[in-house]
Order: structure tokens, then C-alpha cells, then sequence
């Protein structure tokens, strides 16, 4: 018979040794070199945590030859990052090296860490979900292995997070990303009027639509949709399967720019919208990787050391942002929803 | 067997490919096969396979479980049923190895033999399984020590960075107190009680390891109160090995508050003008350190943009001290909760409440002082609520 | 003879006093003396008094007097009815001393002799007249040279700052652009005939003295499109001089596009980087000039807070040559119009117009290309409304 | 028989002969001292430039009187500013000293140039309109008499722009001063229901409140209030006046600060709330003129050289405003209205 409640494991268990006895009390941090980490402690102990990337959607293969790599290099003890990298935290400066040619023979990279590309954050897509407006592991895949050398040097001006949703519900944390790949719908969601009244609550439905544009439909006993006021965001779709808002001629994704989360410099920002659309092209959505890569080429080349793409752009202006990408600026960039008025230039201060 | 060209195409280039990962599970699992052969399907179709939603769990629990069923059953009849299991990782995704084996060892039996490591949200994922075998999995994760984490509208489960356990800048310990807060509001996580979904994340200083303010409606963000620490013999070395301490250093200061003095070899710091935004301290941590008056920040309404837009948390506690019990936290947590639960409409988040009535009203809901701290300007519109008892009555 | 105690108190301190003008009125003038004792009545009582509103007016014209009533003519019959006329001002608000003259003739006979030099929105006002006076005060006043100026939901009176005929920074003719669309559009200023006011602004560049961004709904602002231009004589000037321009030229400017090149004595622009703020020209106005390739922005929807908050005009052209007979910008105003009528609702001002449908909406409505220039920065949600032609039909 | 729409008259009858001679030559200026500005021309031309401070309202004595001084000292031309300052374009050097000796002699002030306060820019009040809040020519008079030093004087850090309007309608420009003085009313309309019907159309009625606090009252045939949502902006009152607003006990001042409307350095701003309210203390409002003066004492004392109200808080920070002032930060300062978001404070970063 279970236990309900009884919540996760202590992670004091979690510890190997040498975090118990220099808990707090890490004095600094050096990068050894990309994705070496060593935090050395007040006491004088050193830790070296080793930073590797992983698809995040793995088998318990996988888990299993970490488990055994963690229990020949560090005493059985590893953790994940919040980008879903996997770090051996290793208390033996000996065990540093042997380690990391174990990795290199398993063709797991190691790095991530410094100005550098890391794991990139993201989602379902087609593997799970029922919302998609593309695939999540697939594009993730196409990205890292095209970008592959900024993850394993830290070339780059700044830390480069890029991450990717597969619908605007951005479970992929996509809205605050320094590059974001958002899956998007485009076309209004296709009423089925038979099933709709079994299967949804009618006030509900329309009470999901950020923009008002649903509106009952009394002869039929369903719901209409004002195409108009629609713009494709699929919340009428999770709260009522009759409302298909999958499309696969139209869905594709939209790449947004210069978000950020820590409070370093400046404050958190919201990633921005750089290009509307580029369609789905599995296997390896060429287009998606050439626009990344493009992106992050500009930035290199221009930001200076230490400029998140965000604040290069602040600095430069996204006048000058669409001029050097070579991206086509385009009403569809201006806001108008909620919070627009804010983003309009009040100001004959700009530049050409 | 499934032929799988489109994907095949993935197991190539440097990157880990996850598509290796599921061939491997595909190769002892008969789900984790079909899994396979549905997602080429949609790289042909260029869409998802699965039907909308499905409801199911396990015993005394309202959430944990997603419940997902293909499109195309016929074809793929072991992924027919594909429910994922969310499961409370330890705080900071910190593991021994015996606990990560237990694990493969239930899912090896149990599912698909296919995990995210980790959600988005923090959670082991465990991909798919029919939904005969959730409970039994639940009863031997539990054995094992693990319980769900969160889903639907309850609190989702808490996460937080690596903390005082490996990192020299926590300003609390971030990892109890998830730890904490975890174990406090389990019955809040499994039974789905409120508007709409609620989430904390944890960070222990304002570098904000895990996206907490992008990500969470209640964001606890490490900070301090007096002056950061300055060891001007170490500012020295770093001098000496060529760092350049103004450019890298005092000019991104957003606040200037910063001015290296070259002759001295010293950095100086107007400590007043310090919004211990962490960037100087990020670049020289051999020098330079948080204060020693710590606690954490706390802000609420981050989410991401469905409905109402996309909100970064707000500033609603300026500093309070983070110490077991984390009484005071807690406090405000419930109040929070009590008055969203009263207000909220259903699907809105407490970001979204706040956005509609006001932030004053919460703020006298849940009896927090205004300060200048919350806001980056005051109000432009003097469109002000007076309070029936700051005019004279006629 | 009306006591007004407490009016007595503005006599006195050194800002010349409007009770004195009114007491001077009031000597000569029935009205003038009750518009006093009303005046002390508001200061007794802590509000006005005057009721609601009243349409009155002049043949043919919609628009140019604001009605008023007294709420308590029996005490004062002299302001039972007490007009307002808004007359038109010449551009840039010159004046020869005769066209003053008469207007203080026909004031002295028709109305109270007191005035507003001038209102807000820029007309000269008369005011406080009788239902009576208001047909032979027009008449006079046409008689004279000078017509009225808007009020009601119609084209307001256009005004401009002093421009090229007393100022080295004017980028164009604002004089002659204000005079012209001022006799181009006497029927949308006379007539009231859309869903509400519209206000145009015109400063002759970036300093925008006559607050054109923030209280009109059209700001036409003049500006360049090449480099300003330095004497560098002159600066050297300057800096012999004492002035600190590094501190007081360069910092402040807010793309740090100048350098001062100490030993050179000379300014260094990155053209490139300027945003064409005048900072720097405000500063060494002997040295340094706006550029030769001149014109104007345009810009939308500003407003007071009154509904749907305050807003600061958008730019939707960021340059735009200004010559006469102005036919671009022309062409664009009246297909504004027709677009506003068309869509506005009542009391709806262009802006919130433009906010409720959304700016993508008026721009193709109105046949403007989007620039990047008209934002501060894109959109952070991703609610694109593709258009029909975008999407491939089923 | 009158003429219509004959329009203006042509500024260029209104202009001076050294005008006319060198329209669009002006070369450069200087301010010569306070309130008098030399005009060169590229043709070596001088235009001085008087600027004297007026009441804006005024009677036609003033007028006639101001016209005697341009027939005398500037062969009859003058002009009026944007701010309802008087401007006597004298072309004749040896005229400047006479004129402002004449200007004194009549208690005229001269001044409002550079790094000066300038007139206030302000509204009817009392004097003629329906909604005021508050009067506009006598508070207007009590603070420029308290700030008279800075209007004569270039003693400032820079331009100061005060303005009042006398309610919400803000017809003043208020809601871009670096100091705005702003009538507010502060409890919901009283409903004359045996009026409404027969005076106001009830939709318009509803649809004039910026909150929605407005709804049918179908019994009376009128419409009631829901008190809570009500933010007493008097709309309502304007659309119809039967929901009186003004009242006299509860009416009052707010104080905005930081606004501005160049394009110099800064892009332009909107002033935002530092007083919620003070009270109406006719004549003399000392309450007001207080608070105005701790702003600019306060300001004037912190702010470097050449920067604006907004510039100076921008650069401590709201928290030391309120810090610096003395004045309390309440609830009330927080924005509740469409566009709050954005101003709430989304990063770790503040001062204590
Ligand atoms: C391991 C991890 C915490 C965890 O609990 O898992 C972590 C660990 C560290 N972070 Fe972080 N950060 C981690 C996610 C983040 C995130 C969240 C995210 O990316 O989703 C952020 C916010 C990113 C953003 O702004 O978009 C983050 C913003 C920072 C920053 C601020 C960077 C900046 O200048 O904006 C620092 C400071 C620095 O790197 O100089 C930092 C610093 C650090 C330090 C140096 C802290 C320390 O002394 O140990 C650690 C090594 C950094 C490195 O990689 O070079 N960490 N760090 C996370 C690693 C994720 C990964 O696998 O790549
Ligand atoms: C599994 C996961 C993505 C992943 O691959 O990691 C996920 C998957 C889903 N999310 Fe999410 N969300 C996941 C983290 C997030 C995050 C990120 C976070 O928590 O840090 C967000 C953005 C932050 C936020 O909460 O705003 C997120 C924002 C949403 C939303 C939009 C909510 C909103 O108010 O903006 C929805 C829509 C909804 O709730 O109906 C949603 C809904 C969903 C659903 C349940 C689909 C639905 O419409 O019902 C997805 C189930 C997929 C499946 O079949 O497995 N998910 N979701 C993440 C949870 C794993 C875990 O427990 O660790
Ligand atoms: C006379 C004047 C104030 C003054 O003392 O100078 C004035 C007086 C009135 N304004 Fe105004 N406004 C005056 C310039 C302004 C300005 C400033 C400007 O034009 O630069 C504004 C702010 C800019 C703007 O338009 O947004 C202004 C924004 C308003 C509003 C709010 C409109 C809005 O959409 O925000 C109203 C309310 C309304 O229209 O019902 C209003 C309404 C009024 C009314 C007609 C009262 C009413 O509710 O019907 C006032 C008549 C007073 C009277 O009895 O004489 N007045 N009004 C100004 C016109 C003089 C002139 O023609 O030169
Ligand atoms: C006469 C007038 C134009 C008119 O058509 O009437 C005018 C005239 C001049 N302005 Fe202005 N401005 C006039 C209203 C304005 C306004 C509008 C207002 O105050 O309502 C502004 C915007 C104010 C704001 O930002 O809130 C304005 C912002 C400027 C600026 C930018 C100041 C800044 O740094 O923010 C300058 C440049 C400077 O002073 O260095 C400027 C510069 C000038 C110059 C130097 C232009 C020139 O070369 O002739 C003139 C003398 C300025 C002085 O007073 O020292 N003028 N100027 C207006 C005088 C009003 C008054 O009686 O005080
Ligand atoms: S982003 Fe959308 S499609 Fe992707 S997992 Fe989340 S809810 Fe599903
Ligand atoms: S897709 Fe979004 S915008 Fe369109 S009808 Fe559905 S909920 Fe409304
Ligand atoms: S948030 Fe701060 S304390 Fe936590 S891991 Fe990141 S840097 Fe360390
Ligand atoms: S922590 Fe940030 S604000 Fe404080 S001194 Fe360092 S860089 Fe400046
Ligand atoms: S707006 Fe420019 S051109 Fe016009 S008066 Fe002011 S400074 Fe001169
Ligand atoms: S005009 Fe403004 S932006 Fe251009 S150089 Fe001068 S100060 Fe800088
Ligand atoms: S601000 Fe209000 S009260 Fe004052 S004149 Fe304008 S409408 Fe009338
Ligand atoms: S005063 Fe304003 S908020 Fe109050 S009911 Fe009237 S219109 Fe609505």
C-alpha cells in the first residue's frame, strides 16, 4: 500500500560529502576550462562540478551510464541543472581528467558553462502534447548540433540562452530568452458544431478568448469565432477539443530576441518578436537553424564583451538590429494587444 | 518494426540525440516502439498525433499524471494510452545514483523506459505508460521514497538553483526552504484546489538560476541589505593578471555606484547607490561577495502569456529574513492563496487578479505596506481609489 | 460693489495679479464686476459656479464659443450668461500692436474686457460674453481680420512654436504650415463632424516647444536626415571659454555618439549614433546646427489622461519633406480622418482609437509601411493577426 | 455681414521688418541675461528677445498697455509664447535697457529664459468652467509669488515647467511637467435620478466611464454606480449633469512630478504621481505652494547641472525621491489602470 505525501526525498541525502561539510561555505568559483567548474571553500576544500549536455529526453539507459560514470568518479553523486544538463560533482581533483575522456568516448559533450551556449530549455512538441504548433526535441536537436561549437567553447560575448516552446503556452520559458523559438498557430481554430455542445462548456469557451473573438452561436447551440479578432492562440483549443487549431499547412514558428532573467545589469526582460515565421521543415528545419546561426553571428560580431543579445540590441537600437540581421521589419512587429502603447516610440529620437 | 527515415536524420551531428535515446528504450519496450513510429508519422504529417487531454491519476491525488491517448491507435495500439508521470525531484536536482537507479528500475517495468531529465517546471518526467500501470507505479515510487509533483490547478511543484550546497553566492538556504515548502503544502500540490495553476521557484541570489521571475507566481530571490563585501587585496590580483576592472567591471554597474581607483589599485563603492544587481561580484568572486544582512526578495504574477500577456514577477517584499520555519512566508503564501481563491475567476492566474483589481486592493487584502520598492514610477493617471475612510463623509 | 476679502489677498507678492486685470475689467464693465463677487463666492466655498455645459454660438459655425451659466444669477446677473470665444491666433503668435488694438476694441464693447493671452490649445480667448454679443462680436471680429478658432468634436486650432521667423533651430516652415493647414481645413475647424476633437502641433524641431508629443493628436516635429553640422572654431571656442563639454555636451548625450578630443579641441560625431536629440546643439548653439537634409516626423494620438490614459504621440512617419503646398501630408491627414470617422466611436480620440484596433490595423488602413523606427521596441507576445493572402486556404 | 472661415490673419503681417529680413537666418542665440535673448542672423542682424511674465488672464488694459511699450520700444510688434509669456521683439539694441526699465516700473516681471522656472502653464478654475476640482489663476498666482526668485533668476539646474490644470481633463498639459498641480475630485457622482432620464442618453452615459463602473438602473430609469470601481475622474459628469461630481469638501490637489516634453537627451515623459492629495485652502493654498517648494528646493539642491526633474529622479531612483522629499509613499502611488503593468517593479534591483 502507498504513502500519499510524502513528498521528495530529503536532498541532504542527495550530498556527497564534501557538499555536506563546505555547505555555505563555498568561497569562489573558477571555470577550469569550458564546463569545469571549481568552487573552493572557505575551509579550503575544492569541488569540481563537470557540466554535460543531454537531450533531456532520454532513456533510463542513459541514466544508468551516468549513474555509473557518477559512482567511478564521484562517489555516486551527480545533479541536473535547471537547463537539464547533467553536472558530476566531483570532490577528487584526480578524477577530473579520466572523467572527462569517459564522457568524450560516450560522445557526450561537455561545456555550457562561461560565455557560452548552453542546453537549450524546451518542451513536448509532438512527443506528448496535444497543442503543438511543431516539434520541440527535433528542432532543439537541429539548433545545438548547428551550434554545436559555442557549447563546448565560451567564444561567445556573453552567455547565450536559447530555448524553445512548441505553442504559445510556452511551457519552454521561451518569453524571457536571449533567443526563442516559439511553435505558432495562424490559422483560426475549425469549429466542430456536432461535438462541440457534448464535450465543452460553451460560457467557458468563451470566456478563454484573450481577445473576445468567440461568441455563442444560439441557432447551432455552439460557438462562432469573429476571424477578425483571432489571433491564433489555441486557449479555446485547451479548454475545448471541438475547436481544432492545429493546421498543418500553417503552423510553423516564430523566432523572438533579447529576453533575459538575471537581474545582472538589467532587469529581466521579455524576449521580442524578430521574425513572424518560418515554416516546419522536419527533419532538421533549415531554416530556423540558418536563422539562429544568423542571429547569433551578428551578435557576436558587434556586441561588446559581456553584452547579452538584449542589451546589444538596446544599445544599437533595433533599428540597427533589423538593418545588420537583414531581417525584413513588418507590421506584424508592432504590438496591439494589451500592453501595446508602451512599445510605441514617443520620441522623434531614433535612429536611421 | 517501424521504418523511421525522417528521424534517422537526427541521430546525426555532434549533439546527444534524442532520438538514440529513444531507439534504445524502442529496442526492450513496446510503447517507446510505437512512440517512435508516431512521431515520424508526424514529421511526415508535419503535426501531433495525440487527442486532447484525458483525465486520469492515481489513488487520493488529483494531479501528477498527464493523461494523453493517440490519434491513431490503430496504427501505433501501444501508445493507444501514453500517460506521463510528473515525480518531485529532491531540491536542486541534486541525486545519488541509488536513487536515480531505483527509478529506471520501476519505469523500466512499469513505462516506456523513456524520461525527461527534467520538466520545465522541475519535475522527473516519466514518459508515458498505460493507465493500468499508474498506480502501481505510484505505490513503488513511493517505496522508493518519491511522491508526484504538481499538475492542474494546484500548486505545481517547487524548484530551486544549487543553492548553498554548491554555490558561493546563495544568500539563504534556498534548498531547504524548497525543501520546506515542498513538504508543508503537499496536500496543496496533489489536490487541485484553486483558479488555476500557482508556482514558486526559489533562487538564492539575484543571479536567478531558475528563471524564478519569468517562471513563477511567487519568486523568492536571495539578496541582502548592507554594503557587498570587497577584499581589495584580491581586487589587486585581479588588476595584475590584466583584468580590465573599469571597462568589465564599473561601467556595466547599472547604478555607477562602482569606481576603481587605479593608483590605490582599489575599488570603491557608493554602497547607498548598490542595487545589488550581482554583476560586479559575478565578474570578480575571489573579491567581491553579498553582504552579510541576507534574506530574500519576494515577487509574485510571473507566467508566461497566455491570457493576459506574458508577466516578469513583481516586487511585493522588499527584504525578509529566510529562516526556519519560514513562519512569516508562509503567512503571506496563505493570504495570498485565501484571497485569489476568493477572487480569482477560473483559469486566472493570481499575475492576472492582481492586473484586474488592482494592486492596491491586493496589497491591502493581504497586508503588505506600499513602498517605492514595488514599482519602477509611481502612477502617471491620478485615477486613485480614495477609501471610505480617507474622505469626510456628507 | 461685491467684497472679495480673500480675492484682495492675490493683490498681493510679485507675480503680477490676475485679480488686479479683473478689478481693472470691473471698473468698466457690468459682467466683469460679477464675475468677481462670483469668484469670491468659489473662494468661500470651495467650488465653482457655474452650471453644465450650454451650446451656443455664432451662424454657420458649429464650433468657438463655449457656453456658460450661472448657477446663482439672481446674486449675479451680470454672468447669468457668460460666454466664451476662442479666436484664432496667428501663427507662432505674432502680433502687430493694431491687430491687438482692435480686438481690445471690439472686447471693450461687446464683452467683459477680460481675456486669456492665450489658451491652452493656443487661441486667444474672450471671455465672458452675453448670448446676445456673441453674432455682432463674430461679425467685428471677421470685420477686423480674425475668424474662431475650434471647440466641439472638431479640427482644433493648429498651433506652432516661434519657428524660423525668431529661432536658428526651425527645420522648416512651421509658420507657413501652420497658416496653411489652418485656412486648408476652416470647414473641419468650424463644423464640428467627428466622433470627437483633433489636435494638431507643429514645432519647428526636437525641442518641441509647443509640447506638440504630448497634447496633440497629430505632432509634426521638425528634424533631419543627415549629419548636424560643427564649426569646430567655435568649439574651440566654447572650450576656451571654461565650458565643461565633456560633461555638460557629451555625457548627457543619450547614445554617447559625441567624443571631445581634448588636444584637438575639436567635437567628434558618430553621425550614425545620433538620434537627432538637439541636446548638444541646445548647448553650443554658436558651434553646432542641425543638418542640411531637412523635413519633419510625424507622429499620432496624443492626449490628456481622459479615457483610456494619457498618451504621447507615436511616430508614424519618421521623415517627411515639408514644402509647400504640404500635398503628402495632406493626402495622409484626410485619409486619417476618413479612417477615424469611419471607425471611431463617440468621444473616441485617434489614439485610443488606433490602441483598440490595433496599430497594424491603421497603418494598412491608412497605407504606411511599418518601421522599426515607430517602436521602441517589437512586440513581446506573439498574437500576430496574419492577414488572408499570408495563410494558404483549406 | 460677417465673412466665415476667412481664417487668421497671416502671421507674416505680424512681423517685424527685421524678421521679415532674415526669416530662417537666425544663426545662433544667446541669453543676454535673465528673460532677454539676442537672435544673430547669418546677416549679422540682431533680433532681442524680452520676455515678461504674464497673468494669461488679463484684461484688455493690460493689453492695450503692453501695445503702448511695443509702439514704443519695438515699432509695434510682439509676440506671446507658448506658455502665455509676453515677448517684445525689440530690433534696436539701444531700446532693450529702456523697455526693461519701463517693465519694471509697471511690476512687470522679466525673466523665464534658460535655467529658469517660466510661466505656469494653467486653466479656468473657477473662473469658467463646470468641472473644476479646484481654482486655476489663484493657485497659480500663490505658487509663481512663492517661486518668484526662479522666474527672475537663471538659478536652477535647468528649465523648470509647472503647470495646473483643474481637473481631470488636464486641459493644462499637466501630464507632461516636471511639477503639475492637479485639481482631483474624490468621491463618486451623486445621481440626480429625477433628471438623468430627461437630461442624458443612459448608454452614453455608460459608455463615458473609463472603468465601467456605470450600470442601468432599468427601475428608475436611470443608472447607478458601483461606488468600489468608481475613480471619480467625472466623465460622467461631463456626458451628463445629472451625476454631480464636484464636492466641495472632498475635492482637492494631486501632485505630479517628473514629466517633461523635449526630445532632449530623454525621450519625453509623463509626470508621475508624488502627492495624492492636498487640500483646497483658499486664497493662498499654502499647503500647495509648500509642497511645490520642498520639490524644487529639494531637487535644486541634488541635481547636477542640467538635468530636468525626471532626469534627477531617473537617475536616484524613485525610492529616493520619496527618501529625499519627505514625502510618504502610500498605496495610492501604485497604478491600477490599463497600463500598470509595465510600472511595476520586475527585478531585484532597488534601493533601500
Ligand atoms: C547550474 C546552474 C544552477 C542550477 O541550479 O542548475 C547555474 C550555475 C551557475 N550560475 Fe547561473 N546557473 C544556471 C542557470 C542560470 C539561469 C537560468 C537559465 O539559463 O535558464 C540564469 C538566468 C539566465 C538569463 O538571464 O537568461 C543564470 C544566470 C547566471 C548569471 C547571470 C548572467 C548574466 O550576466 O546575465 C551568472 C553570473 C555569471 O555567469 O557571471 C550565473 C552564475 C552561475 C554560477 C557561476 C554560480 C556559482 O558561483 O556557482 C554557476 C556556474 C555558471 C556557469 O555556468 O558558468 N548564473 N544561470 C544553472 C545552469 C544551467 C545550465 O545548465 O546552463
Ligand atoms: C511537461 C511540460 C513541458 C516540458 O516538456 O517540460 C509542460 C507541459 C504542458 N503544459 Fe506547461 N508544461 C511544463 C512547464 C510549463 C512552464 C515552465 C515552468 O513551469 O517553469 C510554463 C510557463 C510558466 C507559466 O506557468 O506561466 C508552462 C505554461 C503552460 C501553460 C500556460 C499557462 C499560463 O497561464 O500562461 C499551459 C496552458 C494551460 O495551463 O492550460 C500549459 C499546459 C501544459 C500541458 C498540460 C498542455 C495543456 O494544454 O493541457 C502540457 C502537457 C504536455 C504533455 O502532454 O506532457 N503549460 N508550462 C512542463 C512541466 C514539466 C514539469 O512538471 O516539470
Ligand atoms: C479653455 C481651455 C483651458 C484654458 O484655460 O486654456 C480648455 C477648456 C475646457 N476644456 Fe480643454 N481646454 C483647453 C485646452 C485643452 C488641452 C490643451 C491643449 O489643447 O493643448 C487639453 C489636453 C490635450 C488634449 O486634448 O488631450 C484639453 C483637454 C480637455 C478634455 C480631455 C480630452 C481628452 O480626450 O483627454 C476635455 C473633456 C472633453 O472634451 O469633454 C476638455 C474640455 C474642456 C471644456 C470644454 C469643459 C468641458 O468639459 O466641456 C473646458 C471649457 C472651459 C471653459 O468654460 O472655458 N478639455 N483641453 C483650453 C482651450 C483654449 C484654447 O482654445 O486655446
Ligand atoms: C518662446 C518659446 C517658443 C514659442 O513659440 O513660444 C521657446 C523658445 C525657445 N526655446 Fe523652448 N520655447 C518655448 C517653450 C518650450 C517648451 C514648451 C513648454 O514649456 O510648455 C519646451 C518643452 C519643455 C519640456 O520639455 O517640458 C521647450 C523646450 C526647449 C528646450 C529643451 C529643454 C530641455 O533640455 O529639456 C530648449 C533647449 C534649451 O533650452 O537649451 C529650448 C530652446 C528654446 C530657444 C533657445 C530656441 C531658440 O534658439 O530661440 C528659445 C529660448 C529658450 C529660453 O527660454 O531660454 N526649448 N521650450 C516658448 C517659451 C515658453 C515660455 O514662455 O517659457
Ligand atoms: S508549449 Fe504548448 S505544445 Fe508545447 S508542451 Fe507546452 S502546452 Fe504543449
Ligand atoms: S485561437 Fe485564441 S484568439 Fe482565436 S478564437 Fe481561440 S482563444 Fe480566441
Ligand atoms: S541563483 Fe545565485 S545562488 Fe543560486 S545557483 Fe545561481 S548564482 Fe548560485
Ligand atoms: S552589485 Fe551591481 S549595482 Fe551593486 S555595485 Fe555591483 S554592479 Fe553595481
Ligand atoms: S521647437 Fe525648435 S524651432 Fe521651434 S522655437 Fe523651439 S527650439 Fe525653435
Ligand atoms: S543631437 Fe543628441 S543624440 Fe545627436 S549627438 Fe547631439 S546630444 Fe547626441
Ligand atoms: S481642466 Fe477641467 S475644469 Fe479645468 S478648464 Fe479643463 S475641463 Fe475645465
Ligand atoms: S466619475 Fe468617472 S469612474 Fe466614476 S462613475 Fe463617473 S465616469 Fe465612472
Amino acid at each position: 500500500m502507498s504513502r500519499t505525501d510524502i513528498g521528495p526525498p530529503d536532498f541532504r541525502e542527495m550530498l556527497p560529502p564534501v557538499i555536506k561539510e563546505n555547505y555555505g561555505k563555498w568561497k569562489y568559483h573558477e571555470i577550469v576550462k569550458p564546463g569545469v567548474l571549481k568552487h573552493v571553500s572557505e575551509s579550503g576544500a575544492e569541488l569540481y562540478s563537470v557540466r554535460v549536455g543531454s537531450p533531456r529526453l532520454v532513456s533510463i539507459d542513459f541514466i544508468r551510464e551516468i549513474c555509473d560514470l557518477a559512482d567511478e568518479f564521484c562517489d555516486g553523486y551527480l545533479r541536473f541543472t535547471s537547463r537539464h544538463n547533467v553536472e558530476f560533482l566531483v570532490s577528487k581533483k584526480e578524477n577530473v581528467e579520466p572523467l572527462l575522456d569517459a564522457l568524450k568516448e560516450k560522445g557526450l559533450p561537455v561545456g555550457g558553462t562561461g560565455n557560452s551556449l548552453s542546453n537549450m530549455i524546451h518542451t513536448q512538441g509532438w512527443i506528448h502534447c496535444h497543442t503543438p504548433a511543431t516539434d520541440a526535441s527535433g528542432i532543439v536537436k537541429a539548433v545545438m548540433d548547428d551550434l554545436y561549437e559555442h557549447f563546448v567553447n565560451m567564444d561567445l560575448p556573453a552567455k547565450l540562452r536559447i530555448s524553445l516552446a512548441c505553442c504559445l503556452n510556452m511551457c519552454g520559458a521561451v518569453h524571457c530568452s536571449d533567443i526563442a523559438i516559439l511553435g505558432i498557430h495562424r490559422t483560426p481554430p475549425r469549429i466542430d458544431h456536432e461535438r462541440l455542445p457534448k464535450v465543452c462548456e460553451i460560457p467557458t469557451v468563451i470566456a478563454s478568448c484573450p481577445t473576445a473573438a468567440i461568441k455563442p452561436d444560439p441557432k447551432r447551440k455552439s460557438v462562432k469565432v469573429n476571424e477578425e479578432r483571432c489571433m491564433y492562440c489555441g486557449n479555446c483549443y485547451t479548454m475545448c477539443p471541438a475547436m481544432e487549431i492545429i493546421d498543418a499547412e500553417n503552423d510553423g514558428i516564430a523566432i523572438l530576441v533579447g529576453g533575459k532573467v538575471s537581474n545582472a545589469r538589467t532587469a529581466p526582460a521579455f524576449s521580442r518578436l524578430a521574425i513572424p515565421y518560418l515554416p516546419n521543415n522536419p527533419p532538421r528545419w533549415p531554416e530556423v537553424t540558418e536563422a539562429v546561426r544568423n542571429i547569433v553571428e551578428v551578435w557576436a560580431a558587434n556586441a561588446k564583451k559581456g553584452e547579452r543579445v538584449g542589451e546589444w540590441i538596446q544599445r544599437i537600437g533595433w533599428e540597427n538590429f533589423f538593418k545588420l540581421t537583414g531581417i525584413p521589419f513588418t507590421d506584424k512587429h508592432i504590438d496591439d494587444f494589451i500592453f501595446s502603447v508602451p512599445t510605441f516610440r514617443t520620441t522623434t529620437n531614433f535612429k536611421w | 518494426e517501424h521504418k523511421t527515415p525522417l528521424l534517422d536524420e537526427l541521430e546525426k551531428g555532434p549533439w546527444p540525440s534524442f532520438v538514440k535515446e529513444m531507439k534504445r528504450a524502442a529496442e526492450k519496450n513496446e510503447s517507446a516502439k510505437d512512440l517512435l513510429g508516431q512521431l515520424e508519422l508526424s514529421y511526415q504529417d508535419k503535426k501531433g498525433h495525440w487527442k486532447h487531454g484525458g483525465i486520469v491519476g492515481v489513488r487520493g491525488y488529483g494531479g501528477g499524471v498527464i493523461g494523453r491517448y493517440s490519434d491513431c491507435p490503430e496504427q501505433f495500439p501501444n501508445v493507444a494510452e501514453f500517460h506521463t508521470i510528473r515525480v518531485n525531484q529532491p531540491s536542486g536536482w541534486y541525486y545519488n545514483t541509488k536513487a536515480l537507479r531505483k527509478i529506471c528500475d520501476i519505469w523500466e517495468k512499469r513505462g516506456s523506459g523513456l524520461t525527461n531529465f527534467h520538466g520545465s517546471t522541475g519535475d522527473i518526467i516519466l514518459l508515458g505508460t498505460k493507465t493500468d500501470e499508474l498506480q502501481p507505479t505510484f505505490d513503488e515510487l513511493s517505496d522508493a521514497g518519491f511522491d508526484l509533483g504538481g499538475s492542474g490547478s494546484d500548486l505545481r511543484t517547487p524548484s530551486t538553483c544549487a543553492g548553498p550546497a554548491r554555490c558561493e553566492y546563495a544568500c539563504f538556504d534556498n534548498l531547504d526552504l524548497c525543501h520546506d515548502l515542498t513538504m508543508t503544502y503537499q496536500d496543496e500540490i496533489h489536490r487541485p484546489m484553486w483558479p488555476y495553476k500557482f508556482k514558486i521557484k526559489i533562487s538564492g541570489c539575484p543571479n536567478d538560476c531558475v528563471a524564478s521571475i519569468a517562471r513563477a507566481d511567487l519568486s523568492i530571490i536571495g539578496t541582502w541589505r548592507d554594503s557587498l563585501r570587497i577584499d581589495q587585496e584580491e581586487v589587486k590580483k585581479y588588476a595584475a593578471s590584466g583584468m580590465d576592472i573599469k571597462g568589465e567591471v564599473c561601467e556595466p554597474c547599472p547604478t555607477k555606484a562602482l569606481e576603481f581607483d587605479e593608483d590605490a589599485g582599489e575599488l570603491r563603492l557608493k554602497a547607498e547607490d548598490c542595487v545589488r544587481c550581482m554583476h560586479c561580484i559575478n565578474r570578480m568572486p575571489k573579491a567581491l561577495r553579498p553582504g552579510v544582512e541576507r534574506g530574500a526578495t519576494i515577487l509574485i504574477g510571473g507566467k508566461a502569456t497566455i491570457l493576459q500577456s506574458a508577466f516578469l514577477s513583481w516586487v511585493i517584499v522588499p527584504f525578509m529574513k529566510m529562516e526556519p520555519p519560514y513562519q512569516e512566508l508562509k503567512d503571506l503564501l496563505e493570504r495570498i492563496w485565501e484571497w485569489w481563491d476568493e477572487n480569482g475567476k477560473t483559469r486566472e492566474r493570481i499575475g492576472e487578479l492582481i492586473y484586474r483589481k488592482g494592486m492596491g486592493n491586493f496589497l491591502r487584502a493581504v497586508g503588505l505596506p506600499a513602498v517605492p520598492q514595488m514599482v519602477y514610477q509611481p502612477r502617471a493617471n491620478p485615477y486613485i481609489f480614495w477609501q471610505p475612510d480617507e474622505v469626510k463623509k456628507k
